[in-house]
């Protein structure tokens, strides 16, 4: 408003780089970082992980460890220089002028200290005020970040409340000096897309009130581009394009964020726009970057000066910054992808296929022991956590389908029983006409062998101690379906087609990148050409531009052995580019199930599309229905009765007396065309009157943040 | 948190048992013939025989076991007929085992093929009186009493058929007619504070027991008072300076003191403090069983000894904790919040370092209760451990299973303890 | 070519774990006071000063050019003993009955073998298995662990006897509940790791995931944590000389020199020492060895 | 229109410790006038001003130049600082126009804003030529005219329903007593929609009242 009066910038920083020292030497983690934020600026900062962004971040607050320092270039928060800045000074900068909120907000709040204690001192501390106004203040302020019984909440220990309520404490016990600077590193990484959702918002509502500095470090696109104005993309440490939100992803000019928007997948209104295009090769690791372009090794448009010259800082009129050698000159839509990342053809069969796998009515139920006396002795009443409620449906050979769900809606343990890692508690589930209903130790090899399971993990997926060839080849021995002597061979076909050579073979998995131990998770599980596949999340632990490739792999091999596979994820779009069938699952319960197109369209679930929503997408110019859930999950021993979705579902009144039905019973299968089924009592004529969740925004509009 | 209580308590009473039994048949059973201690090579089979009849020896493991653990008396009392009490005996000040008669305390003993009833009076004197007509036919038509002996013993006469035992008395063994068919040596049990005879001083195990658990609780006290707070204090100094000198110096220090032997230790400081200095005793003489109480001096190289050897040990878990504390993202936020130096510490710091410490200081008890045994065998201390090693070296299986027993029962007690100090601790137990 | 490859990595493997010691200056120093006994104890097999057992010298001398440490109450050289004492406690260990057989590595170390078997056997099927394996075994581990470890070993001793067998057993009791808490947590922590899920959607039966996918992995602290135990087993030794049950003789054991000189501790205060100092040093060196190993392990791990 | 609304939020703000070349140097490099100076937890200690960081000549008349740049470089912002019951201040609930009419009486061009007890921000004198600037329009394009009208009630809504009438609006305006003219009001408006001449053509229309100035 007020935009007559000039103010300076809230934190400038120039040509900062950040060092580590190490045994024998040092590793500059963070080379050439400049960029400056305003008040009530949000500037997002974005990368791949290894990229340094934590560490610009860490710079700031002058928090870099026993080994870690800035080497060049100055940091100057409100007109002072932070480099150099050390004790009492440094000190009553943190918390009062300065405040961070990162990642884990369990990790980050003392587990034997009263909330309300962690959150006071900052105020008894720094302003010497008294304990009891303090108290007073810190409860405004949780009712500020909307925290329900805010009183109550003070008086309780971290584990006692839920991830995104911890996660309020901490972005209320920062904003509770009023810091003319906020940083944010990760701070809704750890939660569910629907938290996530309600804490950007707040977020965004909390920057406008205070007019707070924010810098926001985030790996997922689509969370910059909803909650921040300018955006900086790091790579290798360095920062490679800077610019308004709208135009480093409508025009993107360096080379890596051409690449970065083209891998991610979108949750765009057609299936086309979610192609993906990996980049090829990887990060490299700080130690070891390349003497000219950091991108140079994995550049499209490479040529002899990049491999010998590092790229000045180009700026545009625009006042988009870029380091490349050729800013400007590269155009993104001439861009054609090469025969290595070109992802594989779908040939969609829609000739209906025999069902591989019959779940009827599976249920999943685990015995919780309660802690009153009564409990104890065994008294009090058995009860259950309901993991997996009434899970039905038949898998047709050769397809995929998708799992989504927030954490805890059971999706993983679903799998589980289907694997055979847990016992089926009612219902029956059968695989090739086989009955699969009872664990994995009463099934016979010839099951075993074709239902096999990729990990999420990369780092666990692998045991230490054996070579990629021994884990590869272990499946093979096992169900002997490759004689003793050519199962080398037959383990370096398998490598070769993940696109990994023969020198991986003998290869230990810490030799390995993140990327790589997937590859070789994958090829183990195909190492007994199963039948089906259950993937948990494959690809969730990847960096975006890795990610993409595996995926496109998995793809080609499901099309080469015709696999059938279960797909389990969080990220509604990476589910939408990859399966053929979707289930959406709440509390155990599947609330939605049919092929993929029509789970991303209207007649939605109420709580698809409440996720739906909530999905930060990585495109400013879609525009999103705007639908926040409120209150948490409850708990899965004592679920909802009638609709489990019945406490926050936001569609309710559109029932008589506001859904009175809901509370009470369960709701019936409403089936639309193409065997698209919605568990819920609204209407089909009802449902299909909804408007999509994700359209375009007309040409030309403002975007206002 | 009920629930983990409970669990804790549970744990400690089926620990208990079990170790009661393990220490039970491994000494009984694993020990060989004890009579061969007791009675010398030379004695005969018949001789050790007769011995170990007198010492309840010949009865099933299991039987003895329940003995020896909730007493026999109860048992005794079926064949006696009467209930079966005890009296201070006016002499020894011990107990003595007597049948309750109709309110009058009884023994009984077989003179000459007769059986002589001895009344107890009030004044503790004793008066005797045949008693012919007590005797009781059995099936085979032969005349039986069970009664009890002056011995502590219930016993079982046949009339006319007074058995030859061999008796053990201060000028050897004594063979003697007018003996018992049966013997069931009487006792409390464990449980209600009787763990039998000492075979070594030939007097009720708990007699002299008593002071030397007490000489051993001031010993360990004294030690555990000095050794805890000084521990943490430096564990937690070095845990927050840690890499800086004064970390390294304490904790290689520590090191050094908990990989050397106690033994080693106390030998070092009898040379330089009681040889080389002069400053205290060499060797602790303890006169007399309250020694401790009039000369406290004694006390100095004992706790001393055990300082050196337990405070490394915690010193060492402390500051483990307390680094891994400091490094934790908590301390981060603090830090990132702008709190002082001194309250990060003190507030949020220390309550987490101590939490998994006290549960292994709890845990460590028990060896210093291992240490005491040493430290108590190099200073010829009175204490519980010197007992046990005397009691084990001579094969005293009353008295090693009773004060192994006592150990174990101070270890698991403070294990115990140690559990709800860390579930008072911390939050996540108390509140769930 | 194949052969010669991993030869190469076995020799480079051990230069990995060389250099592992010498970047620790901690680590260092341990290995070079235990290296300093181990080649004694070697050297012993073959050549001592002096007969370890013959009284040819003076009582009580002090160290002199002939004999360096001096001569014990009975005039035997001291050194001569603290040489030979080191190979039962290192490198040999006497069977009883006829023969005298002996077999190869010391009562510490076999003391400390038995505990790793039993401990790693329990930990592990306490661990991975959980409910109630993992219930009964820890009550077990429990109950021997309420035992002081003295009184146990006394209890033990005082039941079976002397004898270089006993010893190993007692320390293999005493020292399992601790290796199996330790294979128990590592086991707890490795079966959340996905390759153990991947292993049982393969059927693989429950030895062989313990053994051959879980133990592996658990190896390197648990080789450490051994390293330390066979510290508290010399330890133990020597208190258990001390106390006059330890190793029978005609070995000399270093506990028992202790034991005997300080009863002469006036007329020969340095014969107390050597011994003493013999336990200390090897002890000391061994946790300093592990607690260096251990450091420059968990950094490697960061 | 509250003082909290306009202020600036997150002054720069220095501590008592800060010499004063180093403040003297803040100033110049962001282009302001006015730092508060705060302790921890931004609780006002004091005010520096650019005048304030001068020197008094009288101070260095007899030293030599060696002694006045060590005088200079030992100069804290503690002992230059408005303090004290010279250190006004307000709170940031009052209006826009009290806090002019405190800075005028007290005649001086920043006051810190005070909320909760600590520095919320700072209101100086430029903050109030950009608030006027505002107030009449001076940031959006229109037309700008001045109307002469009689000091009664209702004149100005015969201006508003013209305006209104042909679907323009009013982006800014303000109103002052006729200069020399006693009974009469002069009212700025910034009026959106037409162009000059059908403005002005519009508003000569109404009776009485008086375009003194278009542009």
């Amino acid at each position: 408003m007020n935009n007559l009066k000039k103010a300076p910038p809230v934190l400038i920083l120039e040509d900062v780089a950040v060092a580590y020292k190490i045994r024998g030497g040092e590793i500059e983690a963070v080379q050439n970082v400049s960029f400056e934020i305003n008040r009530g600026e949000t500037h997002g900062i974005v990368g791949e992980s290894g990229c340094g962004k934590s560490t610009v971040a860490w710079a700031v607050l002058n928090f870099l460890g026993a080994n870690g320092y800035v080497k060049r270039g100055s940091i100057k928060f409100q007109g002072q220089e932070l480099v150099g800045v050390t004790g009492e000074e440094l000190r009553r900068l943190r918390g009062d002028q300065i405040a961070m909120v990162y990642q884990d907000p369990m990790q980050a709040l003392n587990p034997s200290m009263r909330l309300g204690d962690q959150m006071s001192e900052v105020l008894t501390v720094h302003r010497d005020m008294d304990k009891k106004e303090a108290e007073k203040r810190c409860i405004e302020m949780l009712e500020r970040v909307y925290m329900p019984d805010a009183a109550n909440v003070m008086n309780r220990y971290p584990h006692q409340i839920s991830g995104g309520q911890q996660q309020r404490v901490v972005i209320a016990t920062a904003l509770l000096n009023n810091p003319a600077l906020l940083i944010m590193d990760e701070p809704t990484t750890a939660l569910d897309v629907t938290v996530e959702a309600v804490v950007l918002d707040l977020i965004a509502d909390l920057r406008r009130e205070f007019d707070t500095a924010i810098m926001y470090i985030t790996h997922n696109l689509g969370v910059v581009a909803r909650v921040s104005t300018r955006v900086g993309v790091m790579y290798a440490g360095e920062m490679v394009e800077r610019g308004t939100v709208e135009d480093i992803y409508k025009d993107p000019q360096h080379p890596y964020t051409q690449g970065l928007m083209r891998c991610v997948p979108k949750l765009g209104a057609d299936k086309a726009s979610s192609i993906l295009y990996p980049i090829r090769g990887r990060v490299p690791p700080p130690n070891n970057r390349p003497v000219g372009c950091v991108f140079s090794p994995r550049c499209d448009y490479v040529r002899e000066i990049c491999h010998n010259k590092r790229p000045e800082l180009l700026e545009f009129s625009s006042g988009v910054s870029v380091r490349c050698h050729f800013a400007g000159e590269i155009e993104a839509d001439k861009w054609s992808p090469s025969d290595d990342i070109l992802p594989p053809e779908i040939i969609t069969d829609t000739s209906p296929r025999e069902p591989i796998l019959k779940l009827d009515n599976l249920k999943k139920y685990y015995e919780v022991q309660g802690s009153s006396l009564k409990d104890i002795l065994g008294l009090g009443e058995q009860r259950y956590v309901k993991a997996v409620e009434n899970a039905d449906f038949d898998l047709p050979r050769g397809t995929t389908l998708g799992v989504v769900g927030e954490s805890g809606c059971g999706k993983s343990t679903l799998i589980k029983t289907i694997i055979g890692l847990e016992q089926t508690t009612e219902g029956h589930a059968e695989f090739m006409e086989i009955d699969i209903t009872d664990e994995i130790s009463t099934r016979g090899e010839d099951v075993i062998k074709e239902l096999q399971m990729v990990f999420q993990n990369p780092d666990s997926t692998m045991n230490p101690s054996y070579t990629v060839g021994q884990q590869i080849g272990r499946p093979m021995k096992r169900f002997s379906t490759v004689p003793k002597d050519e199962i080398r061979g037959e383990v370096i076909k398998l490598l070769e087609s993940m696109r990994l050579g023969e020198n991986y073979y003998d290869r230990l998995p810490r030799q390995l990148s993140g990327g790589e131990k997937q590859r070789v998770g994958i090829a183990r599980a195909l190492a007994s050409h199963p039948n089906l596949v259950l993937c948990d999340e494959p690809v969730s632990a990847l960096d975006v531009s890795v990610q993409a490739a595996l995926l496109n792999l998995l793809l080609e091999l499901q099309q080469e052995y015709d696999t059938t596979m279960m797909f389990i994820a969080h990220d509604l779009s990476v589910v939408r580019f990859f399966s053929d069938q979707v289930a959406v699952m709440y509390l155990g319960q599947i609330m939605e199930i049919g092929p993929a197109n029509a789970i991303y369209a209207p007649p939605y679930h109420p709580y698809s599309e409440a996720l739906l929503s909530a999905v930060p997408i990585p495109d400013p110019s879609a525009e999103q229905k705007h639908i926040r859930l409120e209150g948490t999950v409850p708990s899965a021993i004592n679920p909802p009765d009638g609709c489990r979705f019945h406490t926050r579902c936001p569609r309710r009144e559109l029932l008589p007396d506001g859904g009175a039905i809901c509370e009470t019973e369960m709701p019936p299968w409403r089936e639309t065309a193409e065997g698209h089924r919605i568990f819920c009592h609204i209407p089909l004529e009802t449902l299909n009157t909804f408007d999509p969740v994700i359209t375009q925004k007309p040409e030309g509009s403002n975007h206002v943040s | 948190m009920a629930r983990f209580i409970l669990r804790s308590i549970i744990s400690t009473i089926v620990t208990m048992l079990l170790v009661s039994i393990a220490l039970f048949v491994l000494i009984e059973v694993g020990s060989g013939d004890i009579t061969v201690k007791i009675l010398g090579v030379f004695a005969t089979p018949e001789q050790r025989a007769s011995y170990r009849a007198q010492l309840g020896l010949d009865a099933p493991v299991w039987q003895r076991y329940i003995d020896w653990l909730i007493g026999n008396d109860w048992r005794a009392k079926r064949k006696v007929g009467y209930p079966l009490v005890t009296a201070t005996n006016p002499q020894t000040g011990e107990k003595d085992w007597y049948a309750d008669v109709d309110g009058q305390l009884t023994r009984w003993k077989m003179e000459e093929g007769r059986l002589i009833t001895l009344k107890r009076q009030e004044d503790g004197s004793v008066t005797s009186h045949l008693s012919s007509g007590a005797w009781k036919i059995n099936e085979e038509g032969n005349e039986y009493f069970w009664g009890v002996d002056t011995k502590n013993n219930t016993v079982m006469w046949m009339r006319g058929e007074g058995a030859e035992v061999w008796a053990l008395t201060k000028a050897g063994l004594r063979k003697e007619g007018d003996g018992p068919q049966k013997y069931i040596p009487l006792r409390k049990g464990l449980l209600r504070g009787d763990p039998g005879i000492s075979l070594q001083y030939g007097r009720p195990v708990a007699v002299t027991l008593i002071p030397r658990i007490r000489n051993t609780l001031v010993l360990a006290g004294v030690a555990f008072a000095v050794i805890m707070p000084l521990a943490l204090f430096l564990g937690i100094l070095a845990g927050i300076n840690e890499g800086k000198p004064l970390d390294r110096f304490i904790s290689i220090t520590s090191l050094g003191a908990t990989a050397t032997p106690e033994f080693v230790t106390g030998i070092f400081l009898i040379l330089i403090f009681g040889i080389w200095l002069k400053w205290l005793p060499a060797v602790a003489l303890f006169t007399s069983a309250d020694a401790i109480f009039e000369n406290p001096k004694l006390l100095a190289l004992p706790v001393l000894t055990l300082t050196a050897v337990e405070l490394g040990y915690i010193a060492r878990m402390t500051r483990a904790s307390m680094v891994e504390v400091m490094e934790s993202d908590y301390i981060r936020t603090a830090i990132i919040k702008g709190m002082p130096k001194t309250r990060i510490i003190l507030k949020h710091a220390i309550r987490n370092a101590l939490m998994a410490p006290i549960t292994i200081i709890m845990l460590h008890v028990n060896w210093l209760v291992g240490g005491l045994v040493v430290v108590e065998v190099i200073f010829g201390y009175p204490g519980l451990g010197y007992y046990i090693y005397k009691s084990a070296i001579f094969g005293d299986f009353n008295a090693i299973e009773a004060a192994a027993m006592v150990t174990v029962a101070i270890a698991i007690i403070t294990r115990l303890l140690g559990d709800l100090a860390y579930t008072l601790l911390n939050p996540r137990i108390r509140y769930s | 070519m194949k052969a010669k490859t991993k030869k190469k990595s076995r020799l480079q493997k051990f230069w990995d774990s060389v250099s592992l010691i010498l970047a620790s200056r901690v680590a260092t120093v341990g290995s070079i006071m235990v290296l300093f006994w181990l080649v004694l104890a070697f050297i012993s097999l073959f050549w001592t000063p002096y007969d370890y057992n013959a009284s040819d010298f003076l009582q009580n001398l002090g160290p002199n050019p002939q004999n360096w440490l001096g001569t014990d109450h009975l005039g035997r050289d001291i050194f001569s003993r603290l040489m030979k004492g080191t190979q039962v406690v290192l490198l040999k260990t006497r069977l009883p009955g006829e023969g005298n057989i002996i077999i190869p590595g010391g009562v510490a170390i076999w003391g400390v073998i038995g505990s790793m078997a039993l401990g790693v056997t329990m930990g592990l099927n306490a661990g991975y298995r959980g409910g109630w394996w993992d219930q009964v075994i820890m009550q077990i581990l429990d109950a021997l662990i309420a035992f002081p470890r003295i009184v146990l070993y006394l209890v033990v001793i005082a039941a079976l006897g002397q004898g270089d067998l006993v010893v190993i057993l007692a320390i293999s009791i005493t020292g399992a509940p601790g290796v199996a808490r330790l294979a128990r947590s590592l086991a707890m922590d490795i079966k959340t790791r996905d390759y153990i899920r991947a292993a049982e959607t393969r059927g693989e039966s429950v030895w062989y995931i313990m053994f051959k996918e879980i133990l592996p992995n658990a190896s390197g602290p648990l080789l450490v944590d051994g390293m330390l135990r066979v510290g508290y087993a010399i330890f133990a030794i020597g208190t258990l000389g001390f106390l006059g049950i330890g190793l029978p003789p005609p070995d000399p054991d270093w506990g028992n020199m202790v034991n005997e000189a300080r009863r002469n501790i006036f007329s020969n205060q340095l014969a107390v020492i050597w011994p003493a100092l013999a336990i200390a040093t090897l002890v000391i060196g061994l946790n300093l060895f592990a607690d260096g190993l251990r450091e420059e392990m968990t950094r490697y791990q960061k | 229109m509250l003082v909290k609304d306009y202020m600036t939020r997150h002054p720069i703000m220095i501590s008592p410790e800060t010499d004063a070349s180093e403040a003297q140097n803040i100033m110049t490099e962001n282009n302001i006038r006015h730092l508060p100076v705060v302790g921890d937890g931004k609780r006002l200690l004091g005010l520096i001003t650019r005048e304030k960081l001068h020197v008094p000549p009288s101070d260095l008349g007899s030293l030599n130049v060696w002694e006045i740049s060590r005088l200079l470089s030992d100069l804290k912002v503690k002992g230059m600082m408005v303090k004290g019951k010279d250190l006004i201040t307000t709170e940031g609930d009052i209006t826009i126009e009290d806090a002019a009419k405190i800075m005028l009486e007290e005649k001086i061009g920043c006051l810190p804003v005070l909320e909760d007890g600590v520095v919320g921000g700072i209101i100086t004198d430029t903050d109030m030529l950009a608030h006027l600037a505002h107030l009449m329009g001076a940031t959006v394009q229109g037309v700008r005219v001045t109307i002469r009208m009689p000091d009664k009630v209702g004149e100005s809504a015969k201006v508003t329903d013209v305006i209104a009438s042909h679907g323009w609006g009013i982006y800014g305006g303000g109103g002052h007593d006729a200069p020399k003219q006693p009974g009469y009001w002069d009212a700025v408006l910034k009026i959106q929609g037409g162009d000059k001449e059908e403005v002005v053509a519009a508003l000569e229309q109404i009776e009485g009242q008086e375009i003194i100035d278009v542009r």
